[in-house]
Parts: C-alpha cells; sequence; structure tokens
C-alpha cells in the first residue's frame, strides 16, 4: 500500500536529483545557481513530508533566498561562465 | 552538451538509481521508516508539560524543559551546551568574514541611489514589515509553535536582500543600518545569550546555594532557582523564550553584516586595497 | 437565512474555481502562442491572476461556509484570503521587473511593438 | 515479486546517496570555485536530507510539536526530534562557513585575477 506521503517524496526526490546534475554539469554559472535553488526547493517539499516544519522555515530561506544571493553577488564580482 | 543531452543523462543516471534500488528491494531495505529510538521517545515524552506532568508527576518539573515543541526545547534545554559553542562557530565565521573586509568602507556616498522602478519599490516598501512582522512572530512563539530563533533570524535576513537589490545599499545606509550598528546588535544578542546562561551561576554564587548551568527548570533535590515557566498565565518556557530572542538579533545582524559588505562596489575594494588612505580607512 | 448565505458563498467559491482552470487553459495556449518575451509574460500574469488569486478567494468562501473544521475555518480561510491578496500584490511587481529588465537587455520583437513610453519618456 | 512500498523507499535512499555522489563529485572534479562552492551546498544539504529521513515514522508520522492529542498518541506518532534539532544547527552554521567561503573566493578573486583552481595552482609562488 502506496500512501500520498510516499509518492510525494519519490517525486521530490527524483526532481532535486535531476536538477542537482544539471547544477553540477551547467557551464553557465547563474543558470548553475538557479537550478541549485530549484533543487533545494525540492528538498524544502521533502522536509515538509518528512514532519520536520522546523526545518522547513529555516532551510526556504537560506538556500532559495540568502545563498543564490550571496552566490550572484560572487558570480556579477567574478567570472559568469566556467572556464572549460 | 546542450541541455537537453542533460536532462536525458539525469534521467539515465536516475533509471541506473532505479535499477539499483529494484535490487535491493528484493532483498529488503535496513532500518529507516522504522520506529524511533528511545532516546528520541524519551524527549518527546518528557518535553510538553502536558506529558511531562503525566509520565514524572508533578513534583519531577525539572526534567521537563515545558515547551511543546520538541525541537527547540532539544536545541536550547537537553542540548544547549552543543548549541552554545555551535553559536560560537557561527560568530567566528562571520568574524572571518568581516576580517577579509577590513579596512575597506566607500569612502564617499556621491551617487545618487539607483534601484529598480517605483512599482516595484512601493510593493517592496510594504513587504518589508510583513517580513520582519513575520520573522519576529516566528522567534516570539519560538516554543509554542514551529519556528525559533535560528528560523527567524534567516527569515529577516532577506529582508536586507531584498533592501539591497531593490533600492540601493545607500539606502539601507541612509536609514541606520549600518555596519558598526549590526555589529553592535549581534554582539548585543550574543552577550544576552551568555547572561541567560549564566545567571543561574551568578545566583549560586551570591546566594550560596546549588544551581545549574543551561538548564531552565530547577531539578528535583534542588529547588532553588529556575526561570518561571508561566509568566501570568502564558507558558514562556523559561529560559528558552528568552534564548530564542537573542539568538534572534544574533542571527539576523550577523547576516546583515554580511550582506551589507558584500555588496559593496569591487571598484571602491581595489583601490582601498590598493592604496590604503586613510578615507578607506574609518572603521 | 443563514444557510442560504453559506449556500451562495459555496456556489460562488465553485464558480471562482471553474473561472481559475479556464484562467489557466486560456494562460497555457498563451504561453504557447504568442510571438515574444513581453506577450508571452502577459499570458503568464493571466495565469497567475487568474489561475491562483481566484481560486484563492474561492477557498476561502468556501471554507467560510463549512463547518467541519469547527474554530480552525476562520484561521484557514483568513490564510487563504492573505495568500491571495500577497499574489495579487507580488506577481504584477515581478512581472513588471522582469518586463524592464527584458527591455533593457532588448529581448523582445521590435517590429511587433505598438507603443514604446518609455522611449517617449512618459514613464520613468 | 517485489513489495512496490519497499522498492519506493529504496529509490528514495538510494537517490539520496546519488544526489550526495553528484555533489561529491561536483567539489573534487569541477575545477572552478564557484561550481565547487555551490557542489558543496548541494552536498550539505543531501547529508541533512538522510539525516532527517533517518528518524522519520511510516506511516503517518506527525511533527513533534505537541497540540493536544492524547500523550500515547503524540509519543507513538511522532517523529524523532533530535535529528531535527541537530540539522537545525547544521544548517545555520554551514550557512555561515560557506558564506566565508564565498568572500575567501572573492577575495582570491581580486589577488589572482582567476577562480579556476588549476590557474591558481600555477600561479603560486
Amino acid at each position: 500500500m502506496i500512501t500520498p506521503e510516499l509518492a510525494l517524496m519519490l517525486i521530490f526526490v527524483s526532481i532535486a536529483f535531476v536538477f542537482a546534475y544539471l547544477a553540477v554539469e551547467e557551464r553557465k554559472l547563474i543558470r548553475a545557481v538557479v537550478y541549485s535553488a530549484v533543487q533545494s526547493a525540492a528538498f524544502a517539499f521533502l522536509f515538509y513530508l518528512l514532519g520536520a516544519p522546523d526545518i522547513v522555515l529555516v532551510y526556504v530561506p537560506v538556500t532559495v533566498g540568502i545563498y543564490p544571493a550571496a552566490l550572484l553577488f560572487l558570480i556579477r564580482k567574478t567570472e559568469e561562465v566556467e572556464n572549460p | 552538451m546542450s541541455g537537453v543531452r542533460k536532462v536525458a543523462s539525469a534521467v539515465a543516471l536516475l533509471a541506473i538509481v532505479a535499477a539499483l534500488s529494484l535490487g535491493a528491494a528484493a532483498g529488503g531495505m535496513g532500518p529507516f521508516f522504522d520506529g524511533i529510538r528511545s532516546l528520541g521517545a524519551f524527549y518527546l515524552s518528557t518535553a510538553p508539560p502536558q506529558i511531562a506532568e503525566l509520565v514524572l508527576g508533578p513534583s519531577y518539573r525539572g526534567l521537563s524543559s515545558y515547551s511543546p515543541e520538541v525541537v527547540t526545547s532539544i536545541v536550547w534545554d537537553y542540548r544547549g551546551l552543543d548549541t552554545y559553542f555551535e553559536t560560537a562557530v557561527f560568530f567566528l565565521a562571520i568574524i572571518g568574514a568581516v576580517a577579509i573586509y577590513r579596512g575597506i568602507e566607500e569612502p564617499v556616498l556621491r551617487r545618487p541611489a539607483s534601484g529598480l522602478s517605483p512599482i516595484v519599490r512601493a510593493v517592496t516598501k510594504f513587504l518589508i514589515p510583513i517580513n520582519i512582522a513575520v520573522a519576529a512572530s516566528i522567534a516570539l512563539h519560538g516554543h509554542l509553535t514551529p519556528g525559533g530563533g535560528f528560523q527567524a533570524g534567516a527569515a529577516l535576513a532577506v529582508a536586507p536582500i531584498i533592501v539591497i537589490v531593490v533600492f540601493s545599499r545607500r539606502y539601507l545606509l541612509e536609514r541606520g543600518v549600518t555596519k558598526l550598528k549590526a555589529l553592535f546588535f549581534r554582539s548585543a544578542g550574543l552577550i544576552g545569550i551568555a547572561l541567560v546562561v549564566l545567571i543561574p551561576v551568578i545566583w549560586s554564587v551570591i546566594s550560596g546555594e546549588w544551581a545549574w548551568v543551561m538548564q531552565n527548570q530547577w531539578k528535583p533535590g534542588a529547588e532553588a532557582f529556575s526561570y518561571p515557566a508561566y509568566l501570568g498565565g502564558a507558558l514562556i518556557s523559561g529560559s528558552i523564550w528568552f534564548l530564542n530572542l537573542f539568538e534572534f538579533l544574533a542571527v539576523s545582524f550577523g547576516f546583515t553584516i554580511l550582506f551589507l559588505l558584500i555588496s559593496i562596489d569591487e571598484d571602491t575594494v581595489r583601490s582601498c586595497m590598493i592604496r590604503g588612505g586613510e578615507e578607506c580607512d574609518r572603521y | 437565512m443563514i444557510e442560504d448565505i453559506t449556500a451562495i458563498a459555496a456556489w460562488a467559491g465553485l464558480a471562482l474555481f471553474v473561472g481559475g482552470a479556464i484562467w489557466d487553459l486560456i494562460a497555457a495556449i498563451g504561453m504557447n502562442r504568442l510571438p515574444d518575451f513581453l506577450s508571452r509574460l502577459h499570458a503568464a500574469t493571466i495565469g497567475v491572476i487568474g489561475g491562483a488569486f481566484y481560486p484563492l478567494i474561492g477557498i476561502s468562501l468556501i471554507l467560510l461556509g463549512t463547518d467541519i473544521m469547527g474554530e480552525y475555518r476562520y484561521i484557514a480561510a483568513g490564510s487563504a484570503a492573505l495568500t491571495a491578496f500577497l499574489i495579487l500584490l507580488l506577481a504584477p511587481a515581478g512581472s513588471h521587473a522582469l518586463a524592464r529588465a527584458a527591455r533593457r537587455r532588448g529581448l523582445y520583437r521590435k517590429d511587433i511593438l505598438v507603443t514604446d513610453q518609455q522611449e517617449r519618456g512618459e514613464t520613468e | 515479486m517485489i513489495d512496490i512500498e519497499v522498492f519506493i523507499k529504496t529509490f528514495i535512499v538510494l537517490a539520496l546517496f546519488g544526489t550526495a555522489g553528484v555533489g561529491l563529485y561536483g567539489v573534487v572534479a569541477k575545477p572552478h570555485a564557484t561550481k565547487k562552492i555551490i557542489s558543496l551546498t548541494i552536498l550539505g544539504d543531501t547529508v541533512n536530507a538522510l539525516a532527517i529521513l533517518l528518524g522519520y515514522r511510516y506511516p503517518g508520522g506527525i511533527p513533534p510539536v505537541y497540540t493536544g492529542q492524547p500523550p500515547n498518541e503524540f509519543v507513538g506518532r511522532a517523529v524523532d526530534p533530535l535529528p531535527q534539532a541537530l540539522v537545525l544547527t547544521a544548517i545555520v552554521i554551514g550557512m555561515a562557513v560557506n558564506l566565508l567561503i564565498i568572500y575567501i573566493a572573492l577575495q582570491t578573486y581580486r589577488l589572482y585575477g582567476t577562480l579556476d583552481t588549476r590557474l591558481i595552482k600555477k600561479l603560486r609562488g
């Protein structure tokens, strides 16, 4: 018997895996940051399904707000494309 | 590699994982998704006051942390020393980042404030107070509902980023949020945490009775000093409420410092690094 | 009397649900068929306002009329209405910022542009 | 015959391990410092998710926040709060340390003019 929680966890884990791979393989760094943020959003839903609302409250601002902002500042001040 | 091929290879990797898990599922999986450990059951049955009085009896009040929010009670009561030193690590990381920017500050605010269009600005002006109110409610209700000092600090740290992007860095400075003030409030938060932790010890030294460090309720056998569990009929969970408040200050202003520093114009930094110069060395 | 009002609220909420689905369909067609970035952005904003704002108002109306949740229904209805209000505030501002950025980078088709108020200096 | 529920549980765990592997591959094999930082955040997030997964109860786990249920039902259904408490501090500390790494990368770019670690290695000395 499969509950909806288990099916949703399966979907979000798959999304996180695909976008983590895309973030590591992408050569344009701004796109890599956006892919990483999508992966983090999928993990936030996963944490909510795992019964951890505290972690969701700290995880969403950190990994969808603060990390991408700091990384975009860094990318704007340094290099925008990864060297081949 | 094009985008479609990347997605295809990611899905292929995922298919490999699926095949592996098919093989593992045939043999059964280990201890995931089972019950909880006895330590977790102990935390669950002693942290909420209603359950703790059933389990332990009213004369063993000190073995409970008097907080319905079990995670916050673990963070600040059962494993308080752990959290105390992790806050120290957080402090040192931010000090390291500030040390990289030592002696660098925009000398004169000569350029006019740039930013996004007036429509976005008006919406942001409406939105920032909502953000601050939500963060404060997360912090002050942290012992009752999901939330706490860390969560509220992270939620409030988004506000300076939005202000810097939508308005400008100068707007934030003109509203009085400077590096020095942020350092002051952050240090006030850390000193507050240390004081809340050490007040039982100070009281013990003065009065000559027993007290426990890092505990928010008195322990059985030494009913000497504790923070009140109820204040005016409302549950404030002893020291957890104060620790949440001070951690909220420390975390939010710590990240405000970091974003104030990382948004300094790069040309200013380079000129200050090369010349040194008195006008750069104001802090 | 009060049953009539709750029934009307529930039917209005259901109507807003159906309307949201229709708006979403229109937005999806627009996203596929419209020619350039700015008009597709228009379709996306229709999808947000019509497909998220109106159904949330509908949820709020339906919740106010149901007795199953007891006292909690006011909290849930208020949350839905507050979320709808924030979406109404934030979605146009977001697509406005996107449109300005696209115009600055030239990511639109000039041959089908009817008017450019920024170029004529009518707005900032 | 394979139980579909056991398969999904195993898939979730192994996909998380795979995501951690992707992050570790990015940290080790990608030469650019920004890409290393992104991969490091992915790795840390995934390890945190695995730690939370250790405390989950299936079926019917509820959050460890007491909202007035009968005590036996609360203790019998709530998920393990200890991994959540550890992960909570780990996320904030990890964020502070990652921001420090970002600052160090910025300073490295100012001093060396590049963030490609192979070129930085050649420029040394």
